[in-house]
């Protein structure tokens, strides 16, 4: 038995059919989760995808927060199931306070597609710890809305907790001004929450998964995420 | 109604003599919605009055070719049942206004034309022209056109992998925003815009009708002056979320046997789309306009037949099965209303408050215009530029200078800022990223790939517009076979000025016919296109820009070669004929602008034969890369070659004597149908077979490394800093606030 | 700045279904825009107030699809 | 909706450095925030601003980066 990966969909979701071909190529069986229904469908683990839900007009995930697919995710996420949010899902998290923190326009005030590599900064809970902190993925991304921000006081929390799980860097790891895309505070491209199972990030590991697409690192991140849940 | 006045014709775009021809073919005087719905379908802009015989020139004619002209978009056939269907349009004049919102919707209204035909749009690519940097009013709207393409494509989530631009000081008054969209669909889901099957419901659906762009397509067919910023018709605003969820409803339907027909509604909104479905299944549509939503109170009937809204869709379904229907829209929160039905006499036939308010047989709306043959003739100065000498004053700089200059001129530099700002890779198929010579997307459970190229070669054709036309096909076939694939069919743009104009309409009539004779000899079937004419502000008319969209097929997309030169050691070859020609050239811009001298000569038949022998030398996996000369010549195709690979080179080009004018021709020329490959050492000789073989001319210019772009005797510059050259060009002149 | 009424605005749009799906059913309509506050000097409220005009006019307000008004009103108020 | 003090408001630089660059040295900051204008039915004043401030809670803004406040007038003024 393989590991069932629900993916959200909202109106507006444009990256369910690229997480779910990631989700095959890494082994998982994808299955899709429409917003309107409250159901997992036996989801082990619940991938929220890229894309603009609702449009992202009032904020990004402000709207998408409310569905009833949410609720049900809630409930995932506070028994400990594993979330997984991708750009837009992120977002969404972070609308919903499955996540802390929120996520501003750019500081360039421009959309941004390129690619970018990440440190690997926690190898904590279930989507991470398949992975050695310092590793340095590449991967792209693709927002408008992907700089991070938390109130200092929740900062140095996230911190201290091991919840900032990825940082934009250079190719060798080193974080700078000009590796950071957007102007997130401290680098932060992806946190966790505070028990570790949530996971939010900028970047589409969907968008790295075969060598043709010019990195497989992000088929390696759901790899090893699928390896520490281990065998169903 | 009495007899409108000359004031109310030309608001409508009509003529005193449309206006008696109408009142003749209909036996009475039309209503006042009647004379709007002709103004607008008559437009230029809808009935390509002006344009239409010209375009009969052009020949869909290929055993590929499963829909021409005609229909939303061209769809050819890839084989084992799949189809490509694509189409380029502009929205020149919607974003001269508002350059944000003109074009993103620009990007929303070819998307419509494509998922109307069944087809789940997988590429976008734009073609923009505008005055040059120096002006902050210009690097506004760059920035502004440049985000609005971004947010509809952005938003929707369909990959804008490719795109061309260019700036010119002839586009300071009239920008042009052309957008291409290329989409696949298998060929049991393929749809028509047609009506047919009397009593059938004809259904609007998406956003709400709202008072929108009315005349936009009248706006569309006259010129832009000065005081149109006063009585512009309502800037529309993209919702590219309520597109987004009407195209995934209609893709879900497209299998389906309970539509029989989807049109989106474009420019002339309700009016063109039922007329031109209804004209095609040979029926006819009754609209009953109260079932129609509204954004808006107290619309007329006029403005509700003429309202541009965009994101609206119209279909026809079989009798009885709306509910299922309205069934998918309800999924997707969308509007779905019956609004009227198919029936069997050829007509339009508009109701409101119970009555019937207008009717009007389709015959006459849809091809009852007469149609337009302005003289045309060609202008004594295009004689006097076309012999005098490329650059007169010769040039100041040195070989390095020009070169730099060239390296970091907008026009050639990288091209990075612009499509960052698209999502270039959402789908996961986008296998050659945009930023060299043809994007590459991949082709699903096949192992091949589909490659696009849009171009176009303004500079020349204002020197000749039947060769400029000829050297932008030519241009996007390089392109093609650069990354070794086979071009299918070709879509265009006509971007003119007013054809009332003598020698715009001469180049209108120049440019087709080079058109039609380039698709001829290299193969390409035109399937779709589009045609802008009144690019003028205050009387100056642009440049004749035919801009032209090729997609083709790469056959094995895992033996795709990166961009620049792979390993040092690798040899250089230049591939194709010798052309050195500086008539219309990048160079001759940056010294002055001027026009002058003749512009590339161009043998299709060699052109043809050279596309060949580097897409053989490309898909077996002989050449290690491929790039083709274009703007500033072989000295900036082999920079750029350098800069893309990180490494160097050093090569020979012509004899031992320095020419004439210190080798600027040689160096920046651009003769057409020229490639630079770099091939392993040991695949020497493989290269020289292949181009023998299809008698195309091939030199060794020298080898790949170093840290130095060299050519011997002649010129060298760092790598670093021609690097740095091509970073400064777009990049550095938007680098400050944008006002 | 707020859109001119006739101008589509699928924000507004957006943020009323999304305000209807959370049951406040008494929104009829919603329109979106933006809210600038800017901090400046000025000798009186007059001259503040025709320069903040003409900024509006000249650059923060996009005289295509917006309109604009605003309030003058002295620092710390 | 304004952004809170605390946050970086890219937005507003591009703002003042653009009023800057056309000769508007008297401006010394601006922050960008967003201007929604409801429609919505009450039966007083009273019980409309209690909506509103429940909808700009849980729906219209983040409490996390955004500071509200609002105005209720009654239809026609
Ligand atoms: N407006 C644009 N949108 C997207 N990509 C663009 C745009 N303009 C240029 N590009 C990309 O920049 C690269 C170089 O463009 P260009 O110099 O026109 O190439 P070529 O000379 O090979 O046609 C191409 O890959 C092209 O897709
Ligand atoms: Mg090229």
């Amino acid at each position: 038995m393989t590991w069932r990966c629900g993916i959200a969909v909202f109106p507006g979701t444009w990256s369910e059919r690229d997480c779910a071909h990631w989700v095959e190529l890494a082994g998982g069986e994808p299955v899709m989760l429409w917003h309107a229904e409250r159901e997992l469908k036996g989801a082990d683990l619940v991938v929220l995808p890229g894309g603009f839900a609702h449009g992202d007009y009032l904020r990004a995930g402000a709207i998408a927060r409310f569905a009833p697919l949410m609720a049900a995710v809630r409930d995932h996420a506070l028994a400990g199931g594993p979330v997984l949010g991708i750009c837009n899902g992120f977002q969404i998290l972070c609308e919903a306070q499955l996540l802390p923190g929120a996520l501003l326009r750019n500081s360039c005030l421009q959309f941004r597609c390129q690619s970018t590599h990440l440190r690997v900064e926690v190898g904590r809970g279930p989507l991470l710890s398949g992975l050695e902190p310092g590793t340095v993925l590449r991967m792209p991304i693709s927002h408008g809305e992907g700089r991070y921000y938390a109130p200092p006081d929740q900062l140095q929390e996230l911190e201290a907790g091991g919840q900032v799980a990825l940082r934009y860097c250079g190719p060798a790891g080193e974080l700078g001004d000009e590796h950071n895309p957007n102007g997130s505070l401290e680098h932060i491209a992806g946190v966790l929450n505070r028990e570790g199972n949530v996971l939010g990030m900028m970047p589409h590991p969907e968008r790295a998964c075969e060598p043709l697409l010019g990195s497989e690192d992000g088929l390696q991140l759901l790899r090893a995420a699928l390896a520490v849940l281990g065998p169903r | 109604m009495a007899a409108p006045s000359a004031a109310q014709l030309r608001e409508l775009a009509l003529t005193e003599e449309e206006y008696h021809h109408a009142v003749r073919q209909l036996g009475r005087a039309p209503n006042e919605l009647e004379l709007g719905m002709l103004g607008a379908l008559w437009s230029e802009h809808c009935s390509y009055k002006t344009s239409r015989r010209l375009l009969s020139q052009l020949s869909s004619q290929a055993p590929q070719v499963v829909v021409g002209p005609g229909e939303n978009a061209g769809v050819v056939d890839l084989g084992e049942g799949l189809l490509c269907c694509f189409k380029i349009e502009s929205h020149n004049h919607p974003s001269a206004i508002e350059p944000v919102q003109g074009a993103a919707t620009g990007v929303g209204g070819i998307l419509r034309d494509v998922f109307a035909m069944g087809a789940r749009p997988v590429a976008l690519l734009d073609a923009l022209r505008f005055g040059e940097l120096g002006d902050p009013a210009q690097r506004h709207r760059f920035a502004k056109v440049v985000e609005g393409v971004g947010f509809y494509g952005n938003c929707i989530g369909v990959p804008t992998v490719g795109g061309e631009t260019y700036f010119d000081d002839a586009y300071r008054g009239n920008c042009l925003v052309n957008a291409m969209c290329v989409g696949l669909v298998t060929a049991p889901r393929l749809l028509h815009a047609v009506a047919r099957g009397v009593g059938n419901p004809v259904l609007l659906v998406g956003a709400d009708t709202g008072r929108d762009g009315i005349h936009g397509a009248t706006f569309a067919s006259v010129q832009l002056d000065e005081g149109a910023e006063e009585r512009r018709p309502a800037v529309q605003v993209g919702n590219p979320f309520l597109e987004k969820c009407l195209m995934e409803a209609c893709l879900e339907l497209a299998g389906s046997s309970a539509l029989v027909g989807l049109q989106d509604c474009g420019a002339a909104g309700l009016t063109s789309s039922c007329a031109e479905m209804a004209r095609r299944g040979g029926a006819g549509v009754r609209l009953d306009l109260d079932q129609v939503a509204r954004r808006e109170l107290g619309m007329t009937p006029y403005e509700v037949m003429l309202s541009e809204s965009q994101e609206r869709m119209v279909l026809v379904v079989e009798r009885g099965r709306v509910e299922e229907v309205r069934a998918v829209f309800d999924r997707w929160e969308l509007r779905s209303d019956v609004v009227g039905e198919v029936i069997a006499q050829e007509e339009l036939q508009i109701s409101s408050g119970g009555q019937m308010v207008a009717r009007l047989p389709l015959s006459l709306l849809v091809e009852g215009f007469l149609p337009r043959r302005p003289p045309s003739s060609r202008p004594l100065e295009v004689e006097r530029a076309l012999r005098a000498a490329p650059l007169t004053g010769g040039s100041p700089w040195t070989l390095e200078e020009a070169w730099l200059r060239l390296l970091a001129s907008p026009n050639c530099s990288d091209t990075s800022w612009i499509y960052r700002q698209y999502d270039h890779q959402v789908g996961d198929d986008t296998v050659v990223l945009p930023g060299w010579d043809a994007a590459v997307v991949r082709l699903r459970g096949r192992g091949d790939g589909l490659a696009v190229s849009v171009d176009g070669a303004h500079r020349s054709s204002l020197l000749d517009p039947r060769r400029g036309a000829q050297l932008a096909v030519a241009e996007a076939v390089r392109n093609l076979s650069c990354v070794g694939a086979r071009p299918l069919a070709l879509t265009n743009c006509l971007n003119f000025g007013n054809p009332e104009k003598e020698e715009v309409m001469w180049q209108l009539e120049e440019a087709v016919a080079g058109l039609a004779e380039a698709c001829r000899q290299l193969a390409l079937p035109v399937v779709s296109g589009n045609v802008s004419l009144y690019n003028d502000l205050s009387g100056d008319s642009i440049p004749p820009t035919p801009v032209v969209g090729v997609v083709g097929l790469v056959g094995d997309i895992r033996r795709l070669p990166g961009p620049g030169f792979a390993a040092a050691g690798d040899l250089i070859y230049v591939v194709g004929p010798g052309g050195t020609e500086l008539g219309g050239s990048e160079l001759q811009r940056l010294l002055g602008g001027m026009v002058l001298g003749p512009p590339p000569e161009l043998d299709l038949e060699l052109e043809r034969r050279a596309a060949e022998a580097v897409r053989q030398l490309v898909s077996e996996g002989s050449a290690r890369s491929a790039h083709d000369c274009s703007l500033g010549g072989l000295a900036v195709a082999l920079a750029e070659c350098c800069v893309a690979g990180g490494l160097g080179a050093v090569v020979r080009v012509g004899g031992q004597s320095i020419p004439a004018d210190g080798g600027h021709a040689l160096l920046f020329g651009e003769g057409s149908g020229r490639y630079v490959l770099s091939v392993d050492p040991a695949e020497g000789g493989r290269m020289e077979e292949v181009c023998a073989g299809w008698r195309v001319p091939c030199a060794r210019l020298g080898e790949v490394g170093g840290d130095q772009v060299e050519i011997v005797g002649l010129a060298r510059i760092p790598l670093a800093a021609a690097a740095a050259a091509r970073l400064e060009g777009i990049a550095g002149a938007m680098a400050g606030p944008v006002l | 700045m707020t859109l001119k009424p006739v101008v589509n605005d699928p924000q507004g749009l957006a943020v009323t279904q999304g305000l209807h799906a959370l049951g406040y059913s008494e929104v009829l309509e919603s329109r979106v825009g933006k809210h600038i506050q800017l901090t400046l000097t000025a000798s009186d409220r007059q001259s503040a107030a025709s320069r903040v005009e003409e900024m509006c006019r000249r650059l923060l307000c996009n005289g295509v699809i917006e309109d604009f008004h605003f309030q003058v009103a002295e620092a710390g108020t």
